[in-house]
């Protein structure tokens, strides 16, 4: 097994680098596996490839064999060793190669990642982090395009994230794996490598709080909340309606569950109109839940109904409608009309 | 018909296609059952006749055992039936809301249990009170499961024991990963070794996570022993609704010993046992060990075996009871005498007395326990909820009954 | 293999019978099974000991082992043999224990059986049963009391319903067999076996259609909206709000996705106000859901927000608990004061 | 070391216990991957030479195949290697999504393909183009999965083909539950018995749908072919990240027959799947087959393999190449002449530019396909998505974009 030595070569001259989401997320992993020698990676094709989108790229190489495990090709075995492993005081990092491929560990991740630490009255601690690449609009076969996510808030006992950002990749990955209770990470996975989205990562910054949503845009005529990839439709609509002389505020969620919603309250409050974006389907979904909630909370504010943008109710279609089933800056501009004129 | 040995490499014929089927694997597994006797390749120490056994392989894991240790276990075996059977009696009465009991299994248990090391860890299923009892688990710790007040009450590091796992074959992957961390923490090499041990059924066998957990063990070497208490049912179903094969001889296809020992004999699955987490100690793990043994009574109390099997079968076990044989070696032995039989009689009475006292006694948790512990790290939402559902409490308390 | 022959000492001399819920499964899937041969029951324990509910009891002896099958103990097996069944033409009706377990199974059901048909553009029907068992207030051990049909009311291409009397019971596993999709059917499984619920029915009646909603309380001042267990809490608790002259409204859903709001819609216009119940957590679930439509389609109807009376956020606790986790009566007429107040 | 046969039944030594590990796994398998020859009980009907070996127990199983048939496997095998070049040159045109090459893999394929009768049913996972072809599904039906046109385009039912399954190891239960069907409905028993054939990877076999796909064809005789191409890689990750134990030798721990075939020697292929399924027909079932191949090109066309593996390894099998081999045989045994080769590769040319056309032609799916068939019976909830969804687009062609 090689030592966990990190190449110095890598090292960064100042602390300050111009990142993609996907590189910010390798550098996150990287400076937690630095930080805590009980951190392992595992799952398929992490460790020579790097993983099939390279996010793990290099940390074998660094980190050696056994913090750094290609395994079986199995999902459940991957979530259920993890579960062991923690019990055992590791902190793994798991990665689901595509999200459509975590159902084989869905009994893993509900049945004992999320209740052991009840079961044992706080005994157990799992602090299990599940990297799960989601999301669609890059053009692949089945399984490779889904969003999940509401399956796993619904879930007690686990907590679900999403970064929709350099710097939030490279410090939220870090604060999940620090955090005691398992994660599932929700990584959007057709913006990894995106160019446009890079922006300089202070290594040495304060980051804020995980379990904390952001108001990324401010405006007052109606609010918009997304996460993951969806809070880059959202800035989009923002700017595109921002010509029409409409001024949106955007809040990205950042946590799934639990839900952090006091900043979309206090935005409802003023601007009296929401409209929740999401890949996902619609039906029994966080988009739902988050309607349910504001329409209690600012039953006195709403000047419309919440209105949602979202995947439809179908399963994820052939990859040359997929323009149609993500939500686009045209359908969000759509509701946000509708909301206005409600 | 050939045997499943040779299935593996078959041999067509050079003429025509079969023509008819073979027997059916179920016939042929009838008859391997119709003995009830598991087979020849069964590892046996003492049989029910309270013989010992010579075996060249297996005493030298038992050199120890003289006739105190052998004592030890029988009162061990007879302090967990009787309270065994108080689990049962309290549920009847109302006390406990379910029991699991393990009649018939207490050799499987104390043997396998005996065997592990305070270092080693064991991952039960949810019939493993023998075991608890081993690992120093207090037999009272366990009653709030079936109580209804806890999901799960002892130190699992303390004990070297797991909760219990309900969810058929879950455990198996979780063991596999807790005996990998031994291995990436270099606890595993020599005499000195740590080692895993994880109990399931023979119904958990079909589960897919007992194949991933075989899968993982053998792939990355992982000290963990499998102990599958065959005890020839899964509620209502027979072994032969899982397997074509006897159990033991799932590990030919990973790579990895398959063994079956006598699990109503605590002597052959102490060794056994011993042996197999001595491999794993030294790097030479995973081992399955199918321990051939009954379940004399009902699935749970809420069980009604009547339904799907018949009494004969119940019998010729009863001639095969785990602790009898024990008792009549003793006796036989002159390695113990009638005062030790009434002693132990008397201790087991009064551990099952101290049990239902406590049993009796247990108080209800605090509806504030819903919400503890569902995190590590706080969740405010949550904390809402607790807030909001005490006040409506405190409101009744105010106000009385609406 | 025996034949499927129906023994004729159980036949009833009127076509009504007075039925407890578990029974009038029991004589449904009977029906259903003698109806068409390609009916096939299958599940652990569900042969010989007649499932541990005994709702399959008789049924292998009358229509023999290659009917009624007692599986190897695996869920994911059970599911992904039904779909290959499926696949070959025949209707299989899958028995999962209790919905603790249905998990292992997850993933055959999210990935083959929710998508096949869609996937082949109609070419493959999978009219696959699976009934779940569920919900709490038995006293029982972990993972044997839980509601997690949220979950599957998420994944589209499922069909989820639930019954809550025996009339239903009889009726909807019948028609949920003919259904050609597939079909997650809820059993309220403390319910099963209630003398209190015991109910007439006439199986030569007209049955309802099975995805329609039913108002079975009429009232004026609030409604309220459960389904499968909860819709006794519910009319129970209108009775007793009749004494304090308060006009409950109660719907039972029965068809949880795809969802029937129309009469929920219409209720609500009527009384402005309205409480739904589930013992299911409440995050990003079909109460929420609900929640979420109703605050559209009726926003200027609602007199005060949709509240939710609901399982907590938490796993299911000890079962010693477990009379705080459940809705009941009175937490329900909280909610109703709460609304009512607002 | 011992060897695996014996693992099933230990022999612990009498003395101390064992206080070194043996040789790792890793190290047995590196030993006999190293050969990259499939080991001793490797069936072969013709060589990489190709020089036809005798084999007294498949000859009779390939009686029919004279140089004819030899010639039609040989063509078959280029045209699918052809139209698989095609749809890896299409990806790289933009015109496909993604590609899925079968590169030395066409031997397996086509050799189980060509086994199968009409009433037989396969269950293919995402790479099977070549079992396609030999099922009548045109080669064209298959693009539109990777064109992202649609998810599955044939008539599984006029083809005895299901469509593609990407979830790895879904199938296998599916196929087995389709088997049962086959058996409950009596089609099993005689010649004219019915089967099903189940392709899946080396990779996949880790999966538990996998394990109970095992279990359950095992218990219910289920006339099922379980066809592993053992292609040496899931991706990145060689064979023994799966398994210690050649995967053949899985069947032995579930009772039915494994076989380990040259998975480039498309006669053994045939021979071989051709008596699996008639033991499945005679009511014999299951049958492992493991065809020993390669995968000559990436993964996927996303797929970069020169990150995890050695030129070195491809060189070796280029040498076993499957094509290659049927083609020096019939030169040599003057089984066919250059013209024939000649004609082959015009065909293939053909077949080829055929594809190419109808891919580059091929129109998008109209966006109300999204909601179309989710459910066979409506979904008024779907529908109203559907109405909104197709009004809001119509609002854009009124008004023009916003
Ligand atoms: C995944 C799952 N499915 C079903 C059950 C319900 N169940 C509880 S015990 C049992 C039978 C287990 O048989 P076996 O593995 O032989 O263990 P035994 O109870 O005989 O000790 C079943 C089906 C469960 N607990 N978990
Ligand atoms: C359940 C699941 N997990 C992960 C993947 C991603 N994936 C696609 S192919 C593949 C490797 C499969 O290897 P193998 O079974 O050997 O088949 P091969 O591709 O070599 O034909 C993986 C991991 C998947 N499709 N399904
Ligand atoms: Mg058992
Ligand atoms: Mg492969």
């Amino acid at each position: 097994m090689a030592a966990p030595v990190r190449s110095t070569a890598d090292q960064p001259t100042s602390s300050v680098q111009n990142l993609t989401i996907g590189k910010a997320l390798n550098l996150g992993l990287r400076a937690a596996m630095e930080a805590d020698d009980k951190v392992l990676v595992l799952g398929e094709d992490v460790g020579k490839l790097g993983g099939v989108f390279r996010i793990t790229d290099g940390l074998q190489k660094d980190f050696g064999e056994q913090r750094v495990l290609d395994t079986p090709l199995a999902e459940s075995g991957i979530i259920g060793t993890a579960v062991g492993l923690a019990v055992r005081g590791f902190r793994p990092v798991c990665e689901i190669q595509f999200e459509g491929f975590i159902f084989p560990g869905f009994d893993q991740i509900s049945s004992q990642l999320a209740k052991l630490h009840y079961r044992t009255q706080g005994g157990i601690k799992v602090p299990v982090v599940i990297r799960v690449p989601y999301g669609g609009g890059i053009g692949a076969v089945e399984h490779h395009s889904e969003s999940p996510e509401s399956l796993f808030a619904h879930i007690a006992g686990l907590k679900v994230v999403s970064c929709a950002n350099p710097v939030d990749a490279y410090w939220m990955i870090q604060q999940a794996i620090r955090c005691d209770d398992p994660v599932l990470f929700f990584e959007p996975k057709r913006l990894y490598h995106s160019g446009a989205l890079k922006a300089p990562v202070d290594t040495a910054a304060e980051p804020d709080p995980l379990f904390a949503s952001r108001t990324v845009r401010q405006g007052s005529t109606a609010t918009l909340v997304a996460y993951g990839p969806s809070v880059k439709v959202c800035l989009d609509a923002a700017t595109a309606a921002a010509e029409d002389d409409l001024s949106l505020e955007v809040i990205d969620l950042r946590t799934l569950s639990p839900l952090d919603l006091e900043p979309v309250f206090e935005s409802v409050r003023r601007t009296g109109r929401l409209i929740t974006v999401s890949e996902a389907p619609s039906e029994s979904s966080i988009t739902s839940e988050i309607a349910a909630r504001v329409q209690q909370e600012c039953f006195y504010s709403l000047e419309s109904p919440v209105l949602r943008v979202t995947g439809f109710d179908t399963p994820y279609p052939p990859s040359k409608l997929e323009e149609h089933y993500l939500p686009d800056l045209d359908r969000v501009l759509h509701a946000v009309d509708r909301a206005l004129a409600w | 018909m050939s045997s499943p040995e040779q299935w593996t490499r078959p041999e067509p014929g050079a003429g025509p296609a079969a023509t008819a089927a073979e027997p059916t694997p179920e016939q042929v597994i009838a008859g391997l059952r119709a003995t009830t006797e598991g087979g020849a390749e069964l590892t046996q120490l003492l049989n029910p006749e309270g013989e010992r056994l010579a075996s060249a392989h297996f005493d030298p894991y038992v050199s120890d055992i003289d006739a105190e240790a052998l004592r030890g276990l029988y009162r061990d075996m007879v302090l967990v039936r009787r309270a065994d059977r108080e689990g049962n009696a309290m549920q009847r009465q109302g006390q406990l809301g379910i029991w699991v009991p393990l009649l018939g299994q207490e050799a499987a248990q104390i043997g396998s249990g005996r065997a592990l090391r305070p270092t080693d860890m064991a991952f039960p299923s949810y019939r493993e009170h023998g075991v608890a009892y081993t690992r120093g688990v207090d037999f009272k710790e366990l009653l709030g499961i079936f109580r209804g007040t806890d999901h799960s009450g002892w130190d699992f590091q303390a004990h070297g024991f797991h909760p219990y796992t309900i969810v058929i074959g879950n455990q198996v992957l979780n063991a596999t990963g807790y005996a990998m961390g031994q291995k990436f923490e270099g606890k595993v090499g020599d005499d000195d070794g740590e080692a895993t041990i994880v109990y399931f059924g023979d119904g958990a066998t079909s589960q897919g996570d007992v194949h991933e957990g075989f899968v993982w063990s053998a792939v990355y070497d992982a000290p963990v022993v499998f102990f599958c208490q065959n005890n020839q049912w899964a509620i209502s179903e027979p072994t032969e609704r899982q397997s074509r094969l006897p159990l033991y001889q799932r590990a030919r296809g990973y790579g990895f010993p398959g063994i079956r020992v006598d699990g109503n004999d605590v002597l052959a699955c102490l060794a056994v046992t011993r042996w197999a987490l001595d491999e794993c100690r030294h790097g030479n793990g995973p081992v399955l060990i199918e321990a051939f043994t009954y379940r004399m009574d009902a699935h749970t109390t809420t069980d009604d075996p009547t339904r799907y099997r018949l009494s004969d079968e119940l019998e010729v076990w009863k001639h095969k009871d785990p602790i009898e044989r024990v008792r009549v070696h003793l006796a036989r032995t002159g390695g113990a005498d009638q005062e030790f039989f009434d002693q132990v009689q008397a201790d087991a009475d009064a551990f099952a007395a101290d049990l239902r006292d406590f049993c009796f006694n247990m108080p209800d948790p605090p509806p504030e326990r819903i919400f503890a512990n569902v995190y590590a790290e706080p969740s405010p939402v949550l904390e809402a909820q607790q807030r909001e559902h005490l006040a409506y409490l405190a409101g009744f308390a105010e106000g009385g009954e609406r």
